[in-house]
Order: structure tokens, then sequence, then C-alpha cells
């Protein structure tokens, strides 16, 4: 397999970054990760995941979608998308690489977003296998192969070497890019690695959470269960599991006046949030065990209704460390299961 | 989508010269919602206001912007003359082009540009502007008058000269107050009661007031012209309509070791008293602490005696309920207690009084009948030491900051009239200076330092220490000659603060009304509305808005009947309809609102909502009272929910000026 | 505290003071801990939990507990009886429905810290006399217990129950804290230092309002934020100046109201340290208008709807501090 | 601080003043022609105390350099207690634009009595120097608001 | 770039402004260079805004068949709707759409008896198919309309009704009003309670549209006649924001009311939750 020694995958950045942008998880001030723009002398992060995930590449918190100039009578529309250009993000995670193939199945379905879209066709994702899961990691809950990671181009770090295999055109296109640097390689090393991680996903405290009981069709079961209250009382009510989640793609179109012309514009909206599906004349929705229950239900049971059986929950374990309240899927799953 | 009118305004030239009018219209008629944008020479003349009416009703307007003057200038015009075409006044708004424009810019472009702009703010407020009506509240025709001083009863009799019903509630056994206990009046010296008593038979004998002694204001709810007091009649065990005030009860009973509050406590009374001669009603109380058959059931003697049958031991306390258009505080003042200045040896030596004391020994009613006599031994003092500002003017917490106001004054009543009657008393003034600012004030000063050879000695008195021979020494410094003094005195004289009557401060809290630190009520405006409190209908009368001498007060409290008599006059209150209102859907019912309220306009009621899921709910909710409430808006930033909103001056309002200011 | 907790909570629950219990739940980690409501004893056995995690304050919710049937037990930090204070006197939950049992407050464990040594795969974290053993599937790690106290503990500002019921354990006392030592930093700094310090901090704000949703003060029945008629209401921050005005706001709106009790920057999953903001406003309080603790009593008149005639004037801000 | 002043540099000046003093005040000085510039835009309110923080915020979002809110003098407000909520208010909310790194002198409060259009117009005059001096707004202002 | 996106709307000109009901107008769009915007079929939907104001779905109430415009018959009660009331012929607003799928005309409907039953504005979706199988006579059976309203001036395109509709042959109208009212002398009652009193034959397929509680009541009183819940369709309304079932909002289950609705029949409805 094409390989690069360990010393040396900063070349292969500065090399790959002087064709395209490239994002790398890195650490920032708090310690926590993030996805920043390459430039020389930046650090990988040792942390296992970024904080946020990386769904901002082709979904961003906003983005504006058109704007208008009013005057008097008239409106003169103006459609502002640009195409976007070719970036690449390096170092996915493989519940985050899984987490775009979850949002092409809203976004790409008929009719296309071409704002998505654009992004996606533009960027190159990168992954890279796990060593070191987390307590709160259950990628595998969902099929997942934390040592496999699907994108565009999978990585792989033994500690010597990073071993590269692209899987589709755009990732040929990214390794050929830097094939300069590679070398062809055995990948004993590697293998072991692999060995060592799966051991330690066995160990996982969630490690034995299966979702086979979720899926379309328990549908009104699960919506009318009795545990909901139960789970959703102390719910706050906020929006951080769905900002931090790679899969949550629910939105608000949003007009902003700028005293010159509307500019049109959507945002990260959350179903957890009172005013969600608010009407002038009510709210489906009225408490939080409602919007609570749409969240979980949205995921385990309308997703894969709508989609072959494919879960809206890819297990990174974001919701889990950051909900204030430390209430998540997992608790929801193994309240709420009917076998 | 609203349908405006843009009137722009050449004033002359005044607006004219430095704006192009003509292009703040034409600019302005292409804004969103402008039907039309029209100018002319003088908007203000009648053919101007005609042009507008005529618009309104031919362009079918919902709203007009006039680009004239400022609004305090012609805002009222304006509003009738939209009224006058049928268009709700509040849908007019005022872009000041003049004073704010044209005058103070110089430039034709700058200032042209700026009127646009200004312009363009009040067609944005315009936009969101709501027709508002102003609403009107009864007013019950009658006053309550609380306080029967020569204030209070001032006040009554002037609103009942006017015509209308007044209630004095006084909550002693008599009305009269502080000025029925003085012997004679500064500057001219003649005679209290004299002048007193004749005003209080006048308030008895009118029939449009009613006078509740012994009586007490124990609750207030409403609002300007529609008060809801209560009133607690307290028992005085006689019954008022059948006592003739022929006093055999008085000299019968057989408890009659009583101190005389009316003399200060320097003699004593019996248990069923009439306070004085001339009390107003003329009727017996009996005090419960004193009286045998209250207090055991044994004695009976003034029933015995009472041939009218007027008393009743099973007497109680009595509610009353009265509803009234206005409310004037006249609660008076008192002096200060004296208990904090050891100093002074007040409370350890009898011949140690203050000048209130001083009044009633030199009153021909008082202990002594009228002959100055030291109150410990009966003899005839030929020393007298005065102490002015007494917690007066004090920067420690044992006193009061302000000056008391009439000390200087009384204290050289005290001076002269002693140096007359006694020429042999020698008379020592202590002071930190003499004040004397009113009509023949300071030549009645004058005399009695240099006619009747009173001892003014600038200086503090720093000890007073009663000596075993009966004599009292005084120690004093004399700040002019620098020098200490030590003087012999027969009496000492404390000239003590004066303050608000302690059933003040529970009173405001009733009427919502302001009270400074040192608990005077506030004025509404300190220069402007000095008789009235900020709380609409409640107007002050007396000391109990700061301390006054009794021309001052007899002047306040004529101000306070007039602006009473204004108020009651009306049949109905217009009120101002820009006034807060509470979103009751988003009120948390905090009460951060409440608190910043000036005039209590806001209260909180327990409202039962229905809820989305056809459940109820009860909530804590704010309630505005347009009646009361003036429209400040210190509600509308206190409230974090946003509920609280200002008609005519609404947050989108607002809001919408300064987005199309920064456009 | 556990064990005498649950028989406390089960005493109350049989002699009918109380139907209900408000406490923490255990998860399914050892940090991971839930606020929950109790209503039986065999729940309070099973999953009743108190320990160095349990740092949520529960006062918020009874806003709406206490506006149900019946009475509900509260177990409260000396930092969340500050809030439940302030919420009755803001008349926002009724006290009278509320039993409070006093607890010892912390200091409490941040799992972030923890992680943030580069600790991952966490089963169990005990303390061991003031050195935290740290179970890992990658075997044990230490660190000393103080490098993992929660930020608003470290910075306690009382021990002291200003309301309860009844107490287990003593009643401590107001601290002399060092809370305002951040703030003060901050001020120390010239503005465009501090501009560039909130800068890097607000532009991390996702507007996921966890802070606000936390917060015992932000109890709005319709937050200005989610109001569409209120000119502010806005669901993510589009421009530098939203991040911005977002946090003023809520600031200015909880100013004079806020006890400080952390909560705001505890939640922030991107660590904001939201707190310095109230601070700043406390602070300012206490320096300009005199001490004042929000929460410390409940009939007091908070500094902004109250004044005196010699305030100083806005212009103090010019004169102090650094430029 | 940068040495370059801002010469040609005209500040948009958002000035709230309260209908009793400070409005009639800024009319006198529109009576006694005194001079201040006209990129100081008054906006009306009824007292003082009604401008919310939230004026204040939008006003720099939109653009605007300095705001300043104008009352009655303290003691002398129409509504007799308004202008003391002011002060206590704005001086905490400037302390903490100060606090955010948001230069202080883009906001001032002033007390003018009606009678003060000399000193109305000073003010003006003074305190546009002040922002003029400063520059545009960068730090509080929105980019999609700014003027292409 | 894609050509199009379906968040970009079109301009569309109100070229006409008619006044139904004192809070219902209807309005009739055009595209600026004349004609429709967009084809459509009978049920489907359109997103109407004006820039600033707000963006909200509207029925299309005109027929496909109509190749000269689209109509909106809108109420008054909102922000929005406001906003379009108080405008005039020649404002320009933007267009987005269609969306949703529509009532089945082309396939189940064929061929079959039809009874229309509306209250109040729920008129307005159903006008687009009764208009579209009133131009299509020859391939549906009988057609019925039950339409009742609060007052006789509360009854949306009653000036259409009564010169189009009831004079045509093969269609039958049974209006009513909630109460009595001087200058009607028509019926007087509920809709429910009026269907069943008309006690229409069971082999005809039902739409039905109104306020929620009018269609519970109506779908109880079907049912007491012998009607099943797979002959009844009805149209739905739930907060919408892009139109394509992206945006996450107005699902009830796994249904998306802007993608998979707005139109129901009832057994489809009955396997969703319960949140609606």
């Amino acid at each position: 397999m094409l390989r690069i020694s360990a010393d040396k995958i900063y070349q292969l950045l500065e090399a790959a970054s002087a064709a395209q942008t490239v994002y790398i998880p890195a650490d920032r001030e708090d310690g926590e990760a993030e996805f920043r723009k390459y430039e020389t002398g930046m650090q990988l992060t040792n942390r296992l995941n970024t904080l946020r995930s990386a769904k901002d590449f082709f979904f961003p918190q906003t983005e504006n979608l058109v704007e208008f100039r009013m005057d008097g009578k008239n409106i003169e529309i103006n459609d502002i998308r640009r195409e976007c250009e070719d970036f690449v993000i390096f170092g996915v995670r493989a519940c985050d690489a899984r987490s775009f193939t979850i949002l092409d199945k809203v976004y790409l379905v008929d009719p296309v977003d071409s704002f998505y879209k654009s992004r996606r066709d533009h960027g190159t994702v990168v992954t890279m296998a796990c060593s070191r899961p987390a307590e709160t990691c259950f990628c595998q809950t969902f099929g997942i192969d934390p040592t496999a990671p699907e994108g565009d181009c999978s990585v792989w770090n033994d500690g010597s070497y990073y071993y590269f295999q692209p899987n589709t055109e755009k990732g040929q296109k990214f390794v050929d890019s830097v094939s300069s640097l590679l070398e062809d390689g055995d990948t004993a090393g590697l293998d072991k690695s692999v060995e060592r991680t799966k051991e330690v996903m066995k160990k996982l405290p969630l490690a034995n959470l299966s979702a086979e009981n979720f899926g379309g069709d328990k549908l009104n079961e699960y919506f009318n269960s009795d545990k909901w209250a139960e789970l959703s009382e102390s719910c706050l009510g906020c929006g951080t599991c769905t900002f931090v989640c790679p899969t949550c793609q629910c939105y608000d179109i949003k007009d902003f006046n700028t005293g010159h012309g509307i500019k049109r514009y959507r945002c990260w909206d959350s179903c957890m949030y009172s005013d969600f599906t608010k009407m002038a004349h009510g709210n489906p929705r009225l408490t939080q065990l409602e919007r609570f229950r749409q969240r979980f239900m949205h995921k385990l049971v309308y997703f894969p209704a709508n989609n072959n059986g494919e879960f809206g929950c890819v297990g990174c374990g974001r919701c889990l460390s950051k909900c204030p309240i430390s209430m998540n899927i997992v608790k929801v799953m193994k309240a709420l299961e009917v076998k | 989508m609203q349908r405006i009118g843009v009137f722009v305004c050449h004033c002359g030239t005044n607006i004219a010269a430095t704006v192009d009018v003509k292009k703040v219209a034409e600019t302005l008629g292409k804004e969103p919602g402008v039907v039309i944008a029209q100018d002319y020479q003088y908007m203000c003349s009648e053919s101007g206001q005609n042009l507008v009416k005529d618009a309104i009703k031919e362009h079918n307007l919902t709203g007009i912007v006039i680009c004239s003057c400022s609004p305090r200038m012609h805002e009222n015009t304006f509003r009738k003359a939209a009224a006058a075409a049928g268009l709700n006044p509040y849908l007019v708004e005022i872009a000041n082009i003049r004073e704010q424009c044209s005058w103070i810019h110089k430039d034709i472009a700058d200032a042209t540009e700026k009127a646009v702009i200004l312009g363009r703010a009040a067609i944005a407020k315009v936009h969101l502007n709501a027709p508002l009506t102003a609403g009107e509240s009864p007013v019950v025709k009658k006053a309550l008058v609380i306080g029967g001083g020569i204030a209070g009863i001032q006040t009554a009799l002037d609103i009942a000269e006017a015509g209308f019903d007044v209630d004095i509630v006084e909550k002693n056994p008599t009305i009269g107050g502080k000025m029925a206990q003085i012997d004679k009046t500064f500057p001219t010296l003649d005679c209290a009661a004299c002048i007193l008593t004749p005003k209080m038979v006048e308030a008895s004998q009118n029939e449009r007031i009613t006078i509740r002694s012994f009586s007490e204001v124990t609750d207030v709810k409403g609002f300007v012209g529609n008060f809801t007091v209560t009133i607690k009649k307290k028992a005085r065990y006689v019954d008022e309509t059948k006592c003739t005030g022929c006093g055999l009860c008085t000299e019968k009973c057989p408890m009659k070791k009583v101190p005389n509050e009316f003399n200060m406590g320097l003699d004593n009374r019996s248990a069923v008293y009439i306070p004085f001669a001339q009390a107003v009603p003329k009727v017996a109380t009996i005090d419960p602490n004193y009286c045998m058959m209250l207090k055991t059931g044994k004695c009976g003697v003034c029933s015995k005696v009472c041939s009218a049958g007027a008393i009743n031991y099973k007497q109680q306390d009595e509610l009353i309920e009265e509803k009234y258009g206005a409310i004037i505080v006249a609660t008076g003042f008192n002096p200060i207690k004296l208990d904090k200045y050891d100093e002074f040896a007040y409370g350890q030596c009898p011949d140690v009084v203050t000048s209130l004391e001083l009044e009633r020994l030199m009153n021909a009613a008082g202990p002594n009948g009228g002959t100055l006599l030291r109150p410990s031994d009966k003899s005839h003092p030929h020393t007298i030491v005065f102490v002015q500002c007494v917690g007066s003017r004090c920067d420690d917490s044992k006193g009061k900051p302000y000056c008391s106001k009439i000390c200087c004054m009384y204290t050289a009543k005290h001076a002269m009239l002693i140096r007359e009657k006694y020429p042999d008393t020698e008379v020592y003034v202590f002071y930190i200076d003499v004040r004397t600012p009113g009509k023949n004030f300071d030549e009645f000063y004058r005399r009695a330092v240099e006619q009747y050879n009173v001892h003014y000695i600038k200086g503090m008195v720093g000890k007073v220490t009663p000596k075993s021979d009966g004599k009292i020494d005084v120690q004093a410094s004399d700040l002019l000659a620098n020098e200490q003094l030590h003087i012999d005195a027969d009496m000492v004289v404390l000239a003590a603060a004066i303050e608000p009557d302690k059933t003040a401060r529970p009173l405001a809290t009733m009427l919502t009304t302001q009270m400074d630190t040192n608990d005077f009520f506030t004025e509404a405006h300190p220069k402007l509305r000095p008789v009235e409190s900020a709380t609409a209908g409640i107007f002050l009368s007396g000391a109990c808005q700061g301390p006054k001498d009794i021309p001052e007060t007899v002047a306040q409290a004529s101000a306070a009947a007039a602006k009473a008599i204004g108020l009651l006059c009306k049949n109905s209150i217009t009120c101002n309809p820009c006034v807060a209102h509470s979103d009751e859907l988003m009120c948390n019912g905090c009460s951060s609102c409440e608190k910043v309220c000036p005039y209590g306009a806001i209260t909180y009621i327990d409202k039962e909502f229905r809820m989305p899921d056809r459940t109820t709910k009860v909530r804590r909710v704010a309630s505005v009272n347009p009646a009361v409430c003036q429209g400040c808006g210190a509600c509308t930033v206190a409230c974090p929910s946003g509920a609280m909103d200002l008609n005519g001056f609404s947050n989108s309002q607002i809001m919408a000026e300064v987005d199309a200011i920064c456009k | 505290m556990q064990e005498a907790m649950i028989n406390k909570a089960k005493q109350l629950l049989a002699d009918g003071t109380v139907s209900r219990v408000i406490g923490w739940k255990r998860g399914e980690f050892a940090y991971d801990i839930t606020p929950a409501v109790f209503e039986t004893a065999e729940e309070l056995e099973r999953e009743f939990v108190f320990d160095d995690f349990t740092s949520a304050n529960v006062s918020k919710y009874l806003v709406k507990e206490s506006q149900k049937e019946g009475k509900v037990l509260a177990f409260l930090k000396p930092c969340d009886t500050y809030s439940l204070n302030q919420l009755t006197k803001e008349h926002r939950v009724d006290r009278d429905n509320i039993y409070v049992v006093g607890i010892p407050g912390g200091p409490k464990l941040d799992i972030e810290k923890i992680k943030a040594k580069g600790i991952t795969g966490i089963t169990g974290v005990k303390n061991d006399n003031y050195t935290l053993r740290i179970e890992t599937i990658y075997g044990e790690e230490t660190m000393p217990f103080y490098e993992a106290v929660l930020d608003k503990c470290a910075s306690c500002k009382s021990k002291k129950h200003v309301t309860y019921d009844e107490l287990i354990g003593e009643d401590g006392d107001v601290l002399e804290s060092n809370r305002f030592d951040m703030v003060e930093k901050l001020e120390n700094m010239t503005s465009q230092e501090r501009y560039d310090f909130w800068r890097g901090e607000l532009s991390k704000c996702i507007r996921c309002n966890a802070c606000r949703n936390v917060c015992p003060a932000c109890t709005c029945e319709n937050c200005v934020f989610d109001n569409p008629n209120s000119g502010i209401d806005n669901k993510a921050p589009a421009d530098s100046f939203e991040e911005n005005m977002f946090h003023i706001i809520r600031a200015f709106h909880v100013a004079g109201r806020c006890t400080d009790c952390g909560e705001c920057s505890r939640v922030c999953p991107q660590h904001i340290p939201l707190h310095l903001l109230n601070r700043k406003f406390i602070k300012d309080i206490n320096a300009l208008y005199g001490e004042y603790q929000a929460g410390a009593d409940t009939t007091s008149r908070a500094p902004l709807t109250n004044y005196t005639a010699d305030d100083c004037e806005a212009s103090v801000v010019h004169e102090r501090g650094v430029e | 601080m940068q040495v370059n002043d801002n010469k040609d540099f005209q500040p948009l000046i958002v000035a709230f003043c309260c209908n009793w003093c400070s409005y009639a005040g800024a009319d006198l000085s529109g009576t006694n022609r005194l001079n201040y510039p006209a990129n100081v835009k008054i906006i009306r309110v009824p007292c003082s105390c009604r401008v919310n923080p939230m004026f204040i915020l939008r006003a720099f979002q939109r653009g605007a350099d300095g705001v300043i809110l104008c009352g009655c003098h303290p003691g002398d407000c129409h509504y007799t207690s308004g202008n003391y909520f002011t002060r206590r208010r704005m001086t905490l909310l400037f302390s903490m634009l100060d606090f955010l790194g948001i230069e202080r002198d883009r906001t001032r409060v002033e007390w003018v009595s009606a009678a003060e259009g000399a000193k109305f117009a000073a003010t003006m005059n003074e305190f546009t120097e002040a922002v003029r001096k400063l520059g545009p707004n960068r730090r509080l202002e929105d980019l999609r608001c700014r003027k292409q | 770039m894609n050509a199009n996106d379906t968040l970009i709307p079109h301009i569309g000109i109100v070229t006409d402004i008619r006044i139904d009901t004192p809070d219902v107008k209807t309005f009739r769009v055009e595209a600026p260079e004349g004609g429709k915007v967009f084809e459509h079929m009978p049920g489907q939907c359109a997103m109407l805004s004006i820039p600033g104001v707000g963006e909200a779905m509207f029925s299309i109430t005109s027929s496909p068949t109509n190749k000269e415009f689209m109509e909106f018959s809108i109420k008054k009660c909102g922000c929005l709707t406001n906003w379009l009331h108080a405008m005039d012929v020649g404002q320009m607003i933007t267009i987005r759409g269609p969306y949703g799928n529509a009532f089945p005309v082309e396939t189940e409907l064929k061929g079959k008896d039809l009874l229309f039953i509306a209250g109040g504005i729920g008129l307005a979706p159903l006008r687009s198919v009764i208009n579209y199988v009133r131009d299509k006579r020859e391939n549906y059976g009988s057609i019925q309309v039950i339409y009742g309203s609060r007052s006789k001036d509360d009854l949306v395109d009653y000036k259409e009704i009564l010169d189009e509709w009831m004079t045509d042959d093969g269609v039958e109208v049974d209006l009513t009003i909630d109460n009595a009212q001087e200058g009607w002398d028509g019926h007087v009652g509920f809709v429910p309670n009026y269907v069943k009193e008309l006690d229409p034959s069971t082999n005809k397929t039902v739409l039905v549209c109104g306020p929620p509680i009018m269609i519970k009541f109506t779908l109880a009183g079907l049912k007491e006649l012998g009607f099943t819940e797979t002959q009844v369709y009805t149209t739905m309304e739930l907060r919408m924001k892009c139109g394509v079932g992206k945006c996450g909002r107005c699902n009830i289950g796994n249904k998306y009311v802007c993608k998979d609705g707005p139109v129901f029949r009832f057994d489809q409805l009955g396997e969703l939750p319960d949140e609606y």
C-alpha cells in the first residue's frame, strides 16, 4: 500500500496545500480540536476527534441563499451562488465520513440542494482510521468500522507510517497530487495496529449497544412509548446536541434586512428548540417531550424508514460528551428498546 | 402596507433657505408606502393644514409625516388636523427639519440629505404606528385630606369652598395639629389659637367637610380620580353624636395621672379627656390605657355622670370604605426625639426643655397658666440658654442632614417674648448661623438682638450639666470671640429638629408615592410641580413635603387645594394613550417593571391562561393602569422578556428609526 | 452523603412531606450525570447519585416542578440556594411548594479537564485522598484532584445555604473568593487586547443556547432571542456582531440577577468563559453601587431597579482601567 | 493608537434625546443657530430611561460610529426617577462594551436641560470629534450592513 | 453551478386582487413576461414571499387548466398575510414551487363520483380541484360540493360559486352558514351536521378541507354514514420552510407534509403518529 513515513506527514500536507486548501484537525487554545486551514508549522491534533463535526464544510452553520433589492413595488432577485473552490478535509474519522453519506441522502436527492452539492463536488474527504477510541464511541452500533473509514481516500497511521488508499476519483487525484512523497510498502505494521484497535473496540463500554431493534417498522410503538416523559424531563431544550451532531441537518430560512437590501440566508436549526414548529396558530410539538422525541425518532426510526434501514446516527459520541445534562441517544436507546 | 403622506414645510425661508424642500419631497415620495409627498410654504397655516386634510381624504392615507419644525411646536396642531380629517391623531409623525436641521446647518447639500434621512426615520416609524385612543376615566368628586393640622384644614376649607365634598382624616381626637399647641406666631406675635381655632370651627361647620377624627387610613387602592380608601375609625368609647363636650366626665374621672400629650407631658390629664378647650370635635375620648373601667371593669364613673348617655365602653374600631377622586397628604411634622443627645441632659434635667415644650410652658392654657416657671421647682428662671440646630444640619446619623427652617425664627420669638415679659431674665442663644429669609423675618430677628438685648452667640453648646444647686452649667464656645464659655443657666431650651410624622412612610407605601431618604414626600417636580406628588391624584400639603413655617404651609395647602380642585372639576380624566402595556403571554411576573415605575401604575394579577394543549395555567402577570401610567418607558427596559412595550414609542418603532438613520 | 440523602428523601416521601424528589441520576459512565425527578424509594435506591460529578444546578427545574401538584424535595448545594432565592424573589417558583434540603457543595469535577490531559476511554473515576485514580480501557491514570475541579468550584463564592428547610451536614460561610481575578486581568489589558480576547472567545459561539437554557436567571416565558417581534431574534451567529449582541444582551438581562452560579460556562460546549461577562457586571455593581449578591435574600432591591441620587455618572467608564 | 486622526472621516452619530429636556435643548440650539455636524441624528424618546441597550447595539450594527444618550439632569427628570435608572443601566452597559474592547469614546451619556442649547451643540461637536478620531466603527458593526 | 435551485424564487406580479370576505383576498399572480410562473397540479402549493417580511406556503387555488395565471386565496392571519392584504395591484412578490403532491385527479379520482366538503378558507385548495374536474368533466362522475362558513360574508369565492358552479349542470352545490342571518334563505348549521342531513351516497370519493375541528367531526360523520377512511382525502398544513422535505420541521412521523403531502388519504394519515 502507498505509505509515507510518519515524520514526513507535514511535507505531504505542505505539498497538498500547494494545490488546494487543506483542512486538518488541529488543537486550539482550550485543548479541544477543530478543523483549521493547514498552514506551515501547524500540528495534527492528538485528540480522537474534533469538538464540532466536519459537516460545516458542506452544510455551514449559516449561508446566504439569495439577495433581494426592493424598489417600490419592484423586487430584484440576485443569485449570489458561486462555484466552490476545491478543498481537502484531511483526517476525518470514520463516523464523520459516514455522516456525509447520510447528509447526501437528504441534500442530494431530488430536488438537489445546489449549495450543498457544490461543496460536496469540490471537497475531497481524506479519512483517518482510529486507533484510540474513546468510551463515548459507538460507531460499531451502526455498522461503521473505525479501522476502515470511508471517504474519498482512507488513511491509516500505525505510528511509523501513514498509509493511503484512494477510494474514489477525487481520492485518487489527491493521492496523485502527493504521489512523489509516497512509496509502496508492506502493511505489516498497519495490520498489527488495526488488530490492536479491534481488540480495544471490543472492550469499549458501548461495544454491545445494538440498534437492531430500531428502525421504521416499529414507528408507532416507539412513538407512543411511555419512556419519553422521563427521558425528556431534564432536557434543557438547547441545541448543543444538534449543533455538534454530524448528521443533524435541519435548517431555518430567514431574511435579514441590511438597510439596502434583503439577504435571505439559511442557518442551522434544532428540532429541540421550542419555536421550531411554531406557527401563527399553534404548535404541533408543544412541550419538550415532543421535541425531544422528534430528534431521536428521526435518527432511530423515521430516517431508517425512509432510507432502507440506515440510521441517522453514526455513533461519534459528541452528544454524549457535550450535552449539558448528559442525556443522549445511548441512554434513549437503552431505555426505549423493545425487543 | 401603509399609505403614507409626506408633507414638507418651507417655513417661509426658515427651512427652505438651507434645505431643498422640493428635493426632500421628491426623494421621500419614493419611499415604500409613501403615496403622496408635497411641499408647502407654511404647513401649519390653515391652508397648509387643509392641504394635509384633503390629502388624507383623497388618498385614503393611513399615516402622515410632517417635515417641519419641532414636534414640541406643532405636533398637536397636526394631530388635530389629522383627527379632523378622520385619521387617528397618533398616526402623525413629525420630522424636525427646522430646529434640528435647517437652523443648524449651512451647507444646502448636507442639510437636504439630513432632512431626507430624518424624513425617512419618521416614515419608518409611522409605518409601525398604531391608532391610539385616549382613554377616559371618571372622577369621584370628593377629596380626602390626610391630616388635620393647619395644612389639612386650609386645604379642606379651600376645596369645600369650591363646592366639593372633602373628608379630613385626623389620627388624634381633635384637629388643629401642631399650631394648636403654639402660643404665639412669628413675626407678628399674634396668638396662634386666635387665628387657628376659628378655622377649626369653620371646618367643623362647613357642610361639605366631614371631620373623621381619631381615625387612620389603613388602605388605599385605585388611581387618580378613583381611589378607594379604607379608614379605621378608632374606638373612643364615647358616642360622638351624643357627647355634648360638657366636660363633666373629665372632671369626675378618678384617674387623673395621665401624662397630657397636648401639654407635652408637662402636666396630667384624666383618662377620659378632651385635649383642649377649643378641640374640634369637642368630644371626650377615653384613653383605654388608663381607664379603670376598660382595664379592670371597675369604675364607670363617667358613664354615670354623663347625662347624654354618650359613654360606650363596648365601642369597637370601625373600618369605613370611601371613594375619593383626589388625596391630599398633610401629615405634618414632629420634633425629633432627643434621647440620643445626652450632652444636652434632656431627660436628665426637667429644666432642659424643647422649644415646643417652652411654647406650652408659656401658654395661658399651659401647665402654669401662662407664667414661665421652671418645671423642676416652679421657680422663675433668670437665665435661659437657647441651643439652636439640635439635630438639624447634622452630618452624623444622630440627627437630620437638613435645616429645620423654623427654629431660628421661633427662637427669636421666644427670646423676645421672655425678655418682654420678664426683663430680668437673661437670654442667650447659641447658633451656627441665623437664617431669616422671609418677609419681615430679619427685622424681627434684629429687634430681638437690638431692642430686646438677647445675647446671640455664634457657637456651639458642648455640654449641659445639671448642678446640685439646681442651676445648669452650660459649656459652650463663642466662635467669634474664640473663647470657651460657662453659663449658669436656670433653663435650657433645645431647638429640636423637625421630622415628618411617623405615619408618613407607611402611608407613602399605600399611596405609591415617593419619599426622600428623610421621609419627606417627594414632589412631582421640585420647581414646577411642588405641590403634586409624582403619582397622579396625590397632592402634598404642608410640612409633609419639607420643613415649613405657617404662612408657607398655608400657601402650599391652598396650592394643593387648587390642584385638587382642578382635578375634581373634571368629569373624567383623559389619559395619555402613549402608555406602557404588557404582553401577558410573555410576561414573567418578575416584578422588575413594578420596581422602576415611579407612579405605581403596575400591579400584578394572577391570570388564568388557556394553554395550547387545552389545559389552564395560572400565572402572575403585570398589568398597567393606563390612567396612572405617564409613559416614561422605564419599565420597558427593566423587562427582560420584552413583554413591556410603550405605545407611541415601541421597541420596533425606535429600532425602525435607528435603522432608517443608519441606512 | 449519598446514603444520607437517599434516606432523607425516602423518609420525606414516606411521611408525605413531599411527593417528588429532584436530584441526580447516574449515567452510562462515571461522569455523565443527569438531573432527574424521583417518585419512589425504589427509583432512589436504583438511580440516585451524589458524587464528585453532580455539579448541575437543579434550581431552574423548580420553576416547572413547583407549579405541579404536591411538594417537591430539592437537594440544593449552597450555590444552588442562591439561584432558588433569586427565583423566589422574582416569583418564578412557588417556594411553599418546595422542600429544600441543603447539602454540602463542591468542589465538583470537570470531566473535560480530565479529558484535556489526553485521558480517554474513561470507565471510572475515584478520588483517592485528593488524587484522582482514573480507570480507562487503556489502563489507570492519575491526576491531582484539584487540577480537575470545575472552574466555578475553584472560585467558589459561598458555602452558605441562603435558604433551606433542613440541612444535611454543617452550613458553611460566605467565602473570600478570587472570582474577580480574571475580570481584573482583562480590565488591565488594552482595549485592543480585550477586543482580540473576546473576538477569539465569542467567535467560537455556535449559538446552541445552552448557556441561556441552563441559566436559572433565564426563565422568560418567551426569550427575546426567540421572539420574531423583538427585532433581535436570531438562531445563528450570522455575523460577528450577532455573537457580540447575544452575549451582551444576555449578560445585561441577567445583570443584578445573576447569582454567579457558573452554569453558563460549565455547559458551553465551546468552553467560552461566559461567566466573565456576568462577573464583570457583578464586579461593577459591587464597586459602583455597593456590594450586592443576587439571591442572598428574597427582598432586597436589585441594583438595576434601584438608584441613589449620587450614583456615579456613566463617564466613570472613561476614568477607570486601561484604554 | 493610530496617529492618523481620520481628518476626512464623517462619523455617523445617533443621539437619543429625552422629550422634556434634551430634545428641547437640541431645539434651543437650533433656535440659537448653534452649529453641530449634520451627521448627528436625533431620535426622540419620552425619557432617557426608554433607551434599551438593544437600540444602542442596533445603531452600531447598522453603521453608527457613535451613540450618545441625552436626558434631563439627575433630579430634574420629568418622570422623577427615569434618568437615575438610565444612569445605572448605561454605566453598566458602557462598562461592558469597554470590557469587550469596544472603544469607550463611542458611547456617552450627557445631561442636557431644555435651557442648555449651547451645551447641546458643544456636546455634539465634542462627541463627534472624539468619535471622528477613533475612525469608523469596525468592532461592533455588522458586515452585512456595510454600505457597498 | 446548477442552473436552478428550488430555494431561489421567481418573481411574480400581482395583477388582480379580489376581496372575497372581510379577511380573505384572492390574488392573481403572473410571471413578469405574462403567463404562469410555473405549472402545477390541483392541491399543490407554492411559497410566496415578500423579502424581509416573510415567506409562507399557500395552496394554489386556481385550476391547472387556467393557462394565464395562478390564484391564491389568502386569509389575513399574520405578518406576511397582513402585508399581502395591504398591497396594491402591480406589486411584485417572490414565488417558488410547485410543492407537494396533488389530489390524484389523474389516477384514483378518475371516473369517480366526487364529494367536496369545505369549511371557510378550506375551500381554497379544493377550488383548484373543483375547477379542474369541471373543466375535464368527461373524466369524472357526479360532483357535489358542500360548503359552509361562519356567515354569508365569509363564503370564499361566493360569486364564482353562484355564477359558475351553481349554473353548471353536473355540479350540485350545497351551502350552509353557521348562524341565521338576514338575506340568507339557505341552510343554516355546521358543515358536519349538514353532511349528515344531506346523506350523500357512500360510493362517492370525498375531498375535505377546513378547520381541524370541522375535519374531525366531518370524518366522524362520514364514517357514521358508511364511508371508509380510504375514500376520504384531505390536505394538511404545517410549519414549512424549505418546501422540499429538507429543513426538517413539517414531518408527521416519517412523512414530510411539504413533500409527501399536503394531500393525504385518511387511512394513510391514520398510520402516522398523532402529532399534527
